[in-house]
């Protein structure tokens, strides 16, 4: 089975990258319009499976197969505040070199223009979520600055306040950062195959620690690979058909290229 | 059965507080269309906790004053396109939340009390806009521990669509128990359902499970389709292609004029 | 099947607090006797939000410590006699509360947050006895206004019996919510069910409705009758005739001591 | 129909008493244990249903049939907290001049002898519903005491604390009284068919307001009682069936009395 598998793409790197970040979760939960932390999840769960470890329980937003609350909608942030979700993903308009997010807009608030739709759960969740995984495939200065405009939930917290959660990670489509809370700051832990430092550091609008010499962002294994292209893109097939549509094309591009 | 969307929407009045829930709970779009034919000004939307096309249409239309709400946008038909434009040109009064502190506001209320506390929220921008929100030093606590206090919300109103109700005014709401929040909050709650069921579904266990009580429920109107173009869980799909229409038109505010003239002429047709 | 409930209640250390539903809710009365049977002692019951057979059973057998309950009864069969001889002879702490002030205290833990407001109680012997709860000014009010906060209340286990639970360990409530609140306040919960589901709870939407998650349920067994003397909503009866029995012979120490080996011989044999 | 009827019991007149003093509510709670109280409201809704007036809604507690609740045992107190419950009943081992209620016991708490339940709901239901109706059968001065041994809730509570609710009405055996919130005492509104005020005075261990000469309390008229006896006795006995046997003896009682 393995011989023949064209390799991973970039995506399915990203993916496989997600689901080792949920290494030792009991619970995830993944915002509805996430496919590609959602598709980690998926991973992640179906890995667990083969291993015979105790299941990772996922909930999608708003699916309705793929969501086991039946309490509404606050349910998530119940469960959060009683620390029973591992892990959430949150994006951003902005993300900063502290790790403040905003989800508001650009310019003076209340005026802002753009507006963005605002700040959902992240107010709350970023708090008390233990592994909180920023997730932004766009990787440019507009997007990584060095202060946001408006800061829908800040990365760090004064001592004394109650802070369980924070960011644990900053996954983009260039490199994989882990955060450190005591600099309040992120250090490149990795870059994505293809890419190189330099074109991080110009692409990223704030300051963050790094090797002189970064590793490179593992792809998956055979095994990996082969599970994330049967279970979880049929999985993913029921929740997100277009994004796994996109999937199985980039697949195929690859598949192509490697022919020729 | 137009005319009875309407006899609800009548009830109404200018300057009301209305608590709308998210796109996926059952959103009564039936409900906001009979608000812009009647015209109700000066509204408050308080989103539970988000807002999408029933709330960008109705500040479109100049009907709302205020909103509080942890985020508006189209879902994948994109931004919120009214909402945005009314932002920018600062003609809505925002109070912009995190979702938990919207079921807060609304649990306090539910439970009579004046307040909720919560976790989160300090050291964030939604903070330092809000007034109405305060910081204290947890009471029960021995050690420095600064906490937010959400104030009680109390909508007028809440609107919701669901898929029936009985003919005491009990409505299955299922496992969207934000609904049941919003009308134990509202001082007034108006349903749109799918259908009038004919037995009393607190006569079965297992619809009792999900029922909001009649208690809590003021006025009830049968909408089929009533959600659309959102979805009603359960029963039919988001019509995206006429989502997207719509995040099309409301880009400008001739395409939105045009938009729901042209959803008006349909209804008189 | 005794052999499972007996897995479950193995699983309760000595010393851990332990909430326990109110009488109509569904009492798991197996887990009790294995309770029992084992010995597991100094629980403290937290009852949601009275308590009856079940805690008086725990009491008689020397394995209860302390008890947060606003009301301790048999219903129609009359007081609880062994609660009310350890109240005489003050051999439990007792934490004597109100209803909904117990409800608060697990809603807090549900949330996540320290305490919760309430109203009511100023005034009362009540929280003169309760050092646990704390009188401040409501800090959003511009004029005087006292107000209780009541502290989380985060049981080590939550036990209870309910009609059946599925594979993934989702359980069937119906609209008994205090269960749910119990499950999601408490670190582990333990459920006694009448039997197992071979289908998915969560695939039909009218049994969604009721259904508690499996993410808050720790352990699931089946014990038929398992609420008995007590009834189960939906599903049998409560026996007045054992009850009274019951209430008869807990009168005195030997007679709750017959009547507990009486019932340990009934299940040998 | 009216002409062969019996009089009404002096249990009838009980409930005829409870079903008046719920006269304008929309919503009325009734404890599990309570008969009359729940027996006055079923009576109170069909004389409602039968003037076209608004519907009145009753929940017993503990009741599957004649519940309406669906969010658990604290959806009562959230209703009451809401505003929603008009009234509620509340016996009480002790009550005192000043409205207080003892369901714990006698002697010093905690070591009460006897112990009684508990406080149930009282310490918050007194506080929040308007009409609290206070209800006790049993017309002695053990029960009616000056001081109760411990305050399960207070009849009234010092200014500036919330309290919307109260005492509104006390129904015993042998008397109806009213409340008067700024005396913060008890005044006798009227006495049961057959009980004098020496009588009352003697079984009451407080002192309370009452005219020189006091009403005497109304018994139904033919139309209620023929509504009591009929409808409100099938529902009754769905849910109380000893209790409705019981009544239905007294009234064969009192028509044996009558024929002799």
């Amino acid at each position: 089975m393995t011989q023949d598998m064209t390799p991973a793409t970039p995506r399915e790197i990203l993916i496989c990258t997600v689901a080792g970040l949920l290494d030792g979760c009991r619970c995830v939960a993944v915002g509805a319009a996430s496919p590609v932390p959602a598709a980690g999840a998926m991973l992640a769960r179906a890995l667990r499976d083969s291993t015979g470890e105790p299941p990772l329980r996922i909930s999608i937003l708003g699916s309705e197969a793929h969501n086991f609350f039946t309490n509404g909608s606050v349910e998530l942030f119940d469960a959060a505040g009683q620390g029973r979700i591992d892990a959430f993903f949150l994006g951003g308009g902005q993300i900063d070199r502290q790790g403040n997010i905003n989800l508001v807009g650009l310019g003076d608030y209340p005026r802002s223009a753009p507006r963005w739709p605002g700040s959902f759960g992240s107010g709350y969740l970023y708090y008390v979520v233990p592994r909180v995984i920023l997730y932004r495939e766009e990787h440019s200065p507009r997007v990584f600055v060095d202060k946001v405009d408006f800061i829908s939930t800040p990365g760090t917290s004064e001592p004394g306040t109650y802070r369980p959660g924070g960011p644990y990670a900053l996954l983009t489509g260039k490199a994989l950062f882990d955060f450190n809370k005591d600099k309040r700051g992120f250090r490149l832990k990795s870059l994505h195959p293809d890419h190189t430092l330099a074109e991080v550091t110009e692409a990223t609008g704030f300051a963050f620690d790094h090797d002189p010499d970064p590793a490179t962002t593992p792809g998956p294994d055979a095994a990996t690979l082969h599970l994330l292209r049967t279970r979880v893109m049929d999985e993913l097939a029921e929740t997100y058909p277009a994004f796994a549509a996109e999937l199985r094309a980039g697949i195929e591009t690859t598949d192509r290229k490697a022919t020729v | 059965m137009a005319t009875d969307v309407h006899r609800l929407a009548a009830q109404i009045a200018p300057g009301s507080s209305v608590a709308i829930p998210v796109d996926y709970a059952g959103v009564s779009m039936a409900f906001t269309r009979a608000l812009i034919e009647i015209g109700t000004r000066d509204l408050t939307l308080i989103c539970v906790p988000t807002g999408g096309m029933q709330a960008d249409m109705l500040i479109g239309a100049g009907q709302v004053r205020a909103i509080e709400t942890s985020a508006v946008s189209l879902g994948e038909a994109g931004g919120a396109p009214r909402f945005n434009a009314a932002v920018k040109e600062g003609s809505i009064a925002l109070r912009d939340a995190t979702c938990p502190a919207i079921h807060a506001g609304l649990l306090a209320a539910q439970k009579g009390v004046p307040f909720m506390p919560m976790r989160g929220l300090i050291g964030s921008d939604l903070l330092r806009n809000r007034p109405d929100w305060t910081v204290i030093d947890n009471p029960t606590s021995d050690t420095p521990d600064p906490i937010v206090l959400i104030p009680a919300i109390h909508p007028d109103v809440a609107i919701f669509h669901a898929p029936m109700a009985d003919r005491e005014g009990n409505v299955w709401i299922g496992r969207r128990r934000e609904l049941a929040a919003m009308a134990y909050a509202a001082r007034r709650t108006f349903v749109t359902v799918e259908r009038m069921s004919e037995t009393r579904l607190l006569d079965d266990e297992k619809m009792a499970a999900g029922t909001l009580p009649g208690l809590y429920v003021t006025d009830v109107a049968v909408a089929e389709n009533g959600a659309w173009p959102y979805g009603l869980w359960g029963a039919y799909p988001v019509d995206q292609a006429e989502m997207a229409r719509y995040a099309r038109a409301a880009r400008s505010d001739d395409g939105f004029a045009d938009y729901i003239a042209a959803r008006a002429a349909e209804v008189v047709s």
